[in-house]
């Protein structure tokens, strides 16, 4: 069965069509590239299933269930988890407790509990810190754990945003431009650790990005959209060769060469 | 002696309303301008089940705490869910406490504007002390539980927050709850210091006064409002000497204590040695410290 | 026509910029390229005014640069910064006018706002619409959009590609040349290293907060040193 | 000139002998500071007149003033700190029923009585268990008396049938002088056509003014300050109202005249003294030369009027301890002071025989009516 | 009784959008409530009362001085209270707590200084009124309500048609983008709070002569804190639908429901609207696009 399924989407936002009749579905561990020009409706689409926006119409389906009118926080409980365009950390707290903030969902305690600070309570805080110490390895953040999060560079933020995202034990991972404002040789270290926890984490990932070489180094399928609608989903072979995506996109010149 | 107490009596008695607004206000970012309001309700049930129903101090304290927990219920539901925030939250509570203030002045029970005199006096200094530190200690220790974190990440990013998996509204509720419950035990004590309670003492000036000493003392941290709101208290008692000139000077310094220490008396740290430490020069530590990669 | 000498900038204690020397030429195109946190975009608010240097002197036609922000932009030095920042409580067309805040000629403007319509037509299609909610690429050409409005005599572009897509990408970078050959003078901070050190007459390489390589556009990209830690060539040889 | 407490001018501590320290509580600042500045200047001018011929037994007076701003935890600070760290004797003032109930425990624990001067509801010296507060006292006449002398003077003298009340929900004297007002006027066989409240702060009153006007009650009673009474006399009239207006004591100053304009001629009104009185007439021409204005009645009055009562007791008791004090307060009869003669009831601590005046608006002046005594 | 309670309440409601207009201008751009604003109207009326004093009875003068002088007084305020914050660039609530201190501050020294009496603007403007289907309108009223109309529409249109006003809304969301377009955030601030003082001025006279001059009288402005809330902050339309608005809710309330209760019922009427219209009429709830 289909991870997630996208049924017939449509977003309007007053007379602009953003995105516009999109089905398309996932199966369990595939990682699929989301392709399409400025404005196209990609990030709108994340946002649908996250729950940001509600649909105009359409269903979206996660796990065979109906998702379409959930919450955001429900939608995160049912394991979807994404990073954003904008970066979105919580600046003023430290790496280490960006991490740990997510992680409280697994803090078994009560309010008494918590206002007489019981042993219980203690020690519990203490595994999570080691919990989260251990996703910040995963992201090679662990040297930065006590330093506010807005001190650090737009490269790191990003890992650390792909940190905060795995300790929501999604099995669905949205990342919307993940490379943005990297040069290319971080952007190859980024597919390094995009790979990574995929494996590790047994993922499910949509990856929206402009950098070419990002997407065909890991999205063997790839689905582009243009003007909020479905323009071809396919191969990553079969995109790169379709005119229309040409035309609407890469532009005339573009040629990519993969060894 | 006994004045000297009856200030630290106040002082302790704001501690606490205090503290439990900045749980409200500096940590989860809201910011409320009715919070007087909640102590009325729990000075006006503490007092009235004590005057007329001789209940132990003690419960009655509790029942004040819970009746003002309840009604923070009533007006925090509809206006948490619709996400009101900011100054639109504000005029929510600045309309809540004087609809409270109202019914005060209205009921029977309360004996309207002319109030409750001849409340027992049950609140002494020792019986403060004991509460604040209690609550300062109880308060910390939300603050460093899984609620008081939410709640920060709440404050710094809602939308972050929920894709994070935190119920925005719970979190707030949760600390608008906290917060009341603290104002209503801190109007119980006052109610029993003051032995006469009267409406007209729980204005929007009170509530004001709370939020400057949060925002003054410093949002996120907690040992800044309390050195606040122990100035804002101390500081015009020592000035009474200066009669009518007393409060042009504590507007000044408040004015004052904004433009040198913009983000607060002790901005979003705690008062501890650590700070002693950083101040002295040489021993800097890397505190929020950055370092290029 | 804009030159930078020793200069050091601190973020508190952080020293981001040190010993920073830097030229810009009349009617070339600089750009500056560097991983992240190098300091390229603390450069850029540094020479916009914003942030203000501890030590060194920058100077813009043999003057010193104006102290405030709001000189500066007088002066015709121009920034378009790093991630957006557009008036997201405006719409889109007022967004791009705030650009000619300065400018008294009403006819230029609107003539020059043709222009933009035609290089970013999404942007006239989008021209009523609150900028907070455009997409992210539609937010950079209005961005991009804003600092041109103001007929700059130096641009300051940090990261103009950002989020853009791969023909947009292109776009931009053909713009920058056009406006260059109508006279003015750019200063360009890149990710797309390969793109900017292309079309550059002079490139620095900025590492953490110092200038450790310069020369020509084309010096710098046939550099393996270069090559190899901002243009992703190792990788690719894998 | 900037008001500073008044022992400054030290040249009564000579020869060692050590003055008898008086508290004074009293609002400075705030929305009732008229009277309380020109109550301290008052209590000043006279604390200095006793001075001058010798102070009580050879030791002079010593005034310490305070603000209390109008405000309960202020008053209850003030009182604290006049008795503790500045060790006075007694304590003039407030001028407010709340503050002065707020503060009554204080006193009764600390055995220092206090002299309230134109807090005037009964509980301030009777609480409502009905046991009269040892160390309450005060030098003007209570709520429900005047209540019922202004009902009496609607329904007799002004042959009124049909009464509005228009009073402030959040001031306690308000509340109060409106319901003793009511009872009696009911009592009468009146009939009170609306009962109208309005909020402390608040300027506009044509709202409630409208309703009653609806209801064409032959008087509107305001029960209220002299500003809020002026405002609502000025909309009445603006309305078209033509009942004839009556307002308590606090109206009872001559500002009401300022601000209400044409708006409050013939308006009646219960007062504690008035500016014509001969006996007062001395202190008015004092006061005037040394602080060149005219004194904001009727506060300044009824602490002065404080004062001699205190300074009789002293030297009636002998001593400045507390509860013989407070013992020859109780114990006051037939003493001359500004107003009159007083004396106190040592049932409630209140004075007996004291007169209201009933004055009314005319011309822009107040003019003597009706005079009205206790019981 | 209809008629004459809907005039009383534009009467009423006008008054609160002529000092909601004020105090919403800034927080267009500072986007904190500035609690100065009402002891800054309260400055206004007191110069328009002294110098109809001075120089007797006329309207004109006290107008003239009342607006210039707390436009100077709001442009002290400004820079010395607000200006070096803004310059650190602190978050709206500290400069909101920054206009307490201010407020407390001024209110003060005016009772220290001019002391604590009522005054009351004399009666000649006051007289008259105009028959209108039976109800009356004093003229004064009128005179306020079309001042005031005028006013607040020739400022909004200078907010929303001139360069100058597009950079008021600008720097209200960036402030230092806005000075990379070439605005002098100071001068822009300063223009801000004159126009504000201006205001508060014309509210003082107004509210001065229509009930009374004392220092507490700016507290009143909290209703103007809430009417500028209903309309949504930073809209001038708003401020002044929200104003009138409020006016005549109260007024109907005392009227037709209970003057006694009229808070409780006015404030959870302002509670209701504001959670089905969390941005007020006219506010835009910015949600940043994700
Ligand atoms: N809240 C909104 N209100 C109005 N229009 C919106 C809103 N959100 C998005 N849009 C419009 O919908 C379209 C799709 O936006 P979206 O952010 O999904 O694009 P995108 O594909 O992510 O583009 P980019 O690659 O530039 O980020 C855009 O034209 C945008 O202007
Ligand atoms: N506001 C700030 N406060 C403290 N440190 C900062 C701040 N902004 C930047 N820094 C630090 O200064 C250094 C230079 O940052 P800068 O943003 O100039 O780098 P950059 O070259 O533009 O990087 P990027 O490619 O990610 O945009 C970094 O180490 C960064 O962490
Ligand atoms: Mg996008
Ligand atoms: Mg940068």
């Amino acid at each position: 069965m289909a991870l997630l399924e996208l049924k017939g989407v449509t977003k309007r936002f007053g007379g602009i069509v953003a995105v516009k009749d999109i089905s398309f579905a996932l199966e369990q561990n595939e990682i699929v590239g989301l392709i399409g020009p400025n404005g196209a409706g990609k990030t709108t689409i994340f946002n649908l299933i996250t729950g940001v926006y509600k649909v105009t119409g359409g269903k979206i389906f996660f796990d065979g269930k109906d998702i379409t009118d959930l919450d955001p926080v429900s939608i995160v409980k049912c394991g979807i988890a994404r990073t954003f365009q904008n970066i979105r950390l919580f600046n003023k707290l430290s790496v280490i407790e960006n991490i740990r903030t997510v992680l409280f969902r697994e803090a078994d305690y009560n309010m008494v509990e918590a206002l007489f600070r019981s042993p219980k309570v203690t020690k519990i805080e203490k595994q999570l810190v080691e919990k989260a110490m251990e996703y910040l390895k995963v992201v090679e953040l662990e040297e930065y754990a006590n330093y506010r999060a807005d001190s650090l560079p737009y490269g790191l933020q990003r890992k650390l945003e792909i940190a905060r995202a795995l300790a929501l034990k999604p099995r669905l991972l949205l990342l919307d431009e993940p490379a943005a404002g990297m040069n290319p040789e971080e952007s190859l270290m980024l597919v390094d650790l995009i790979r990574k926890v995929k494996e590790r984490y047994n993922l499910t990932i949509i990856l929206i990005e402009h950098h070419m070489d990002v997407v065909m180094e890991l999205c063997p399928r790839i689905i582009v959209i243009n003007f909020g609608e479905m323009l071809i989903d396919g191969t990553k072979e079969e995109v790169q060769s379709d005119p229309r995506v040409l035309k609407a996109y890469l532009g005339e010149e573009y040629t990519y060469v993969k060894g | 002696m006994q004045y000297i107490l009856g200030v630290l009596s106040v002082i302790g008695i704001e501690i606490i309303a205090t503290v439990g607004l900045s749980v409200f206000t500096g940590f989860t970012g809201l910011f409320s301008l009715g919070h007087a309001a909640f102590m009325a309700i729990g000075a006006y049930t503490a007092a009235i089940l004590t005057y007329f129903y001789n209940v132990p101090f003690l419960f009655a304290l509790l029942a004040g705490m819970l009746m003002s927990a309840a009604v923070s219920m009533i007006i925090g539901f509809p206006t948490l869910r619709a996400k009101l925030r900011g100054d639109y939250f504000a005029i929510a509570t600045l309309g809540f406490g004087e609809a409270v203030r109202v019914i005060l002045e209205n009921l029977s029970i309360t004996q309207g504007a002319r109030g409750l005199p001849g409340i027992s006096h049950y609140t002494t200094l020792p019986v403060v002390m004991v509460f604040s530190l209690l609550v300062v200690w109880m308060t910390r220790n939300f603050i460093w539980s899984k609620y008081g974190r939410n709640a920060i990440a709440v404050r710094e990013d809602a939308v972050a927050s929920e894709m994070a998996g935190i119920d925005l509204f719970k979190v707030r509720m949760i600390s608008l709850i906290y917060s009341a419950a603290c104002g209503g035990l801190a109007g119980g004590l006052f109610a029993h210091y003051l032995n006469y309670i009267q409406p007209a003492m729980f204005t929007s000036v009170l509530s004001t006064q709370l939020t400057a000493a949060v925002v003054a003392g410093g949002m996120g941290s907690l040992t800044g409002p309390i050195i606040a709101i122990s100035l804002f208290i101390a500081v015009p008692e020592v000035l009474r000497v200066a009669n009518m000139w007393r409060l042009v000077v504590y507007g000044l310094i408040l004015v004052l204590i904004m433009i040198y220490r913009p983000s607060g008396i002790m901005g979003y740290h705690e008062f501890s040695f650590e700070i002693l430490k950083k101040i002295i020069p040489g021993r800097a530590a890397g505190y929020a410290g950055k370092r290029g990669i | 026509m804009l030159k930078v000498e020793n200069l050091n900038v601190y973020y508190g204690r952080i020293h981001a910029l040190k010993n920073v020397s830097i030229e810009v030429p009349k009617g070339q195109i600089v750009t500056v390229v560097g991983a992240n946190g190098a300091g390229k975009s603390t450069l850029m608010w540094t020479l916009a005014g914003v942030l203000k240097a501890k030590s060194g002197t920058i100077t813009y036609n043999g003057k010193s640069l104006p102290a405030s922000a709001h000189d500066v932009a007088a002066a015709g030095v121009i920034l378009v910064p790093e991630r957006r920042r557009l008036y997201a409580n405006l719409t889109v067309r007022e967004n791009i006018i705030m650009g000619a805040f300065l400018r008294k000629d009403p006819e230029g403007i609107k003539k020059d706002l043709e222009f933009i319509y035609s290089l970013f037509p999404i942007l006239k299609e989008r021209s009523n619409q609150y900028a907070g909610t455009l997409s992210g690429g539609e937010q950079q050409m209005a961005a991009i959009a804003r600092g041109l409005m103001s007929r700059p005599k130096i641009l300051l572009l940090d990261e103009p590609s950002l989020g853009l897509s791969p023909l947009y990408t292109s776009e931009v970078f053909k713009t920058i040349l056009q406006i260059k050959a109508q006279g003015a003078t750019i200063f360009l901070a890149e990710q797309n290293a390969h793109k900017a050190l292309e079309i550059a007459d002079r490139a620095y390489v900025l590492e953490t907060g110092r200038v450790v390589l310069s020369g020509s556009g084309k010096e710098l990209l046939a550099n393996p040193k270069v090559q190899e830690a901002y243009l992703g060539v190792r990788h690719k040889a894998i | 000139e900037p008001l500073q407490q008044s022992d400054n001018g030290n040249g009564s501590e000579k020869n060692g002998v050590e003055p008898i320290k008086i508290g004074n509580t009293v609002a400075l600042t705030g929305d009732v500071s008229i009277w309380g500045q020109s109550c301290e200047k008052a209590l000043r001018l006279e604390v200095d007149k006793i001075n001058a011929a010798g102070g009580i037994n050879g030791r002079p007076i010593k005034l310490i003033s305070y603000d209390n701003r109008g405000d309960s935890i202020e008053a209850v600070n003030v009182a604290k700190r006049l008795i503790e760290q500045d060790k006075v004797v007694a304590i003039i003032g407030p001028a407010m029923s709340g503050l002065a109930i707020a503060m009554s425990s204080v006193a009764e624990e600390n055995k220092i009585p206090f002299i309230a001067t134109q807090a005037t509801n009964p509980q301030v010296t009777v609480p409502q268990e009905g046991k009269v507060r040892k160390y309450a006292f005060r030098t003007c006449f209570i709520d429900p008396f005047q209540g019922k002398v202004l009902a009496q003077f609607a329904y007799h003298r002004l042959n009124a049938r049909k009464a509005a009340i228009l009073y402030n929900v959040g001031d306690d004297y308000s509340a109060w002088l409106a319901k003793y007002f009511e009872d009696e006027f009911k009592k009468l066989g009146g009939n009170i056509t609306n009962k109208e409240a309005f909020r402390s702060g608040e300027l506009d009153y044509r709202a409630m003014l409208g309703k009653i006007k609806q209801n064409n009650p032959d008087v509107i009673f305001l029960p209220n300050t002299q500003k809020e009474a002026a405002l609502a006399a000025k909309q009445a009239r603006d309305l078209g109202i033509k009942s004839i207006l009556m307002g308590g004591d606090a109206c009872g100053t001559p500002d009401i005249v300022t601000l209400g304009g044409s708006a409050v001629e013939g308006f009646y009104l219960v007062n504690h003294a008035s500016m014509d009185d001969p006996d007062i007439q001395d202190f008015v021409k004092e006061y005037k030369q040394k602080y060149g204005e005219e004194p904001v009645l009727p506060e300044p009055v009824l602490a002065v009027d404080a004062l001699y009562l205190l300074v009789d007791a002293i030297k009636r008791a002998g001593t400045t301890e507390g509860s013989a004090l407070a013992e020859a307060l109780e114990n006051t009869a037939n003493l001359k002071v500004l107003t009159g003669t007083l004396t106190i009831d040592p049932k409630t601590h209140d004075p007996l025989n004291k007169p209201a005046i009933i004055q009314q608006i005319k011309n822009g002046e107040f003019v003597f009516v009706e005079k009205f005594v206790t019981n | 009784m209809f008629l004459q309670t809907l005039i009383t309440g534009l009467s009423i409601g006008g008054i609160y959008a002529l000092m909601a207009v004020g105090y919403s201008l800034v927080f267009s751009i500072l986007n904190f409530s500035n609690f100065a604003h009402g002891t800054i109207i309260m400055l206004g009326a007191y110069i328009g009362y002294f110098l109809i004093s001075w120089f007797y009875s006329s309207l004109a003068i006290s107008l003239l001085g009342a607006i210039v002088g707390a436009a100077i007084f709001a442009l002290l305020n400004v820079s010395l209270a607000y200006i070096p914050l803004i310059n650190r660039k602190a978050p709206p609530l500290y400069l909101m707590i920054t206009s307490m201190g201010v407020s407390i501050f001024l209110e003060n020294m005016v009772y220290v200084t001019v002391g604590s009496h009522f005054y009351s603007f004399p009666e000649i403007f006051k007289k008259s009124s105009v028959s209108f289907f039976g109800s009356e309108i004093s003229t004064l009223d009128l005179f306020a309500l079309i001042f005031s109309f005028i006013a607040i529409s020739g400022l909004h249109l200078f907010l929303t048609r001139t360069k100058m006003g597009t950079a008021i809304r600008a720097a209200s969301y960036d402030m230092t983008v806005a000075s990379l377009n070439g605005v002098n955030m100071n001068r822009l601030i300063g223009v801000v709070f004159i126009l504000a003082g201006a205001f508060a001025g014309i509210a003082g006279v107004f509210l001065g002569i229509k009930y009374m001059v004392y220092p507490t009288m700016g507290w009143i402005t909290s209703k103007a804190y809430i009417a500028a809330v209903i309309g949504g902050l930073g809209s001038l339309p708003g401020a002044v639908i929200g104003g009138v608005i409020l006016g005549i809710l109260e007024t109907f309330v005392s009227v037709y429901i209970s003057s006694v209760i009229r808070d409780v019922f006015s404030f959870s009427l302002v509670i209701i609207f504001l959670v089905i219209l969390p941005a007020g009429l006219l506010g835009k709830y910015l949600e940043e696009k994700v």
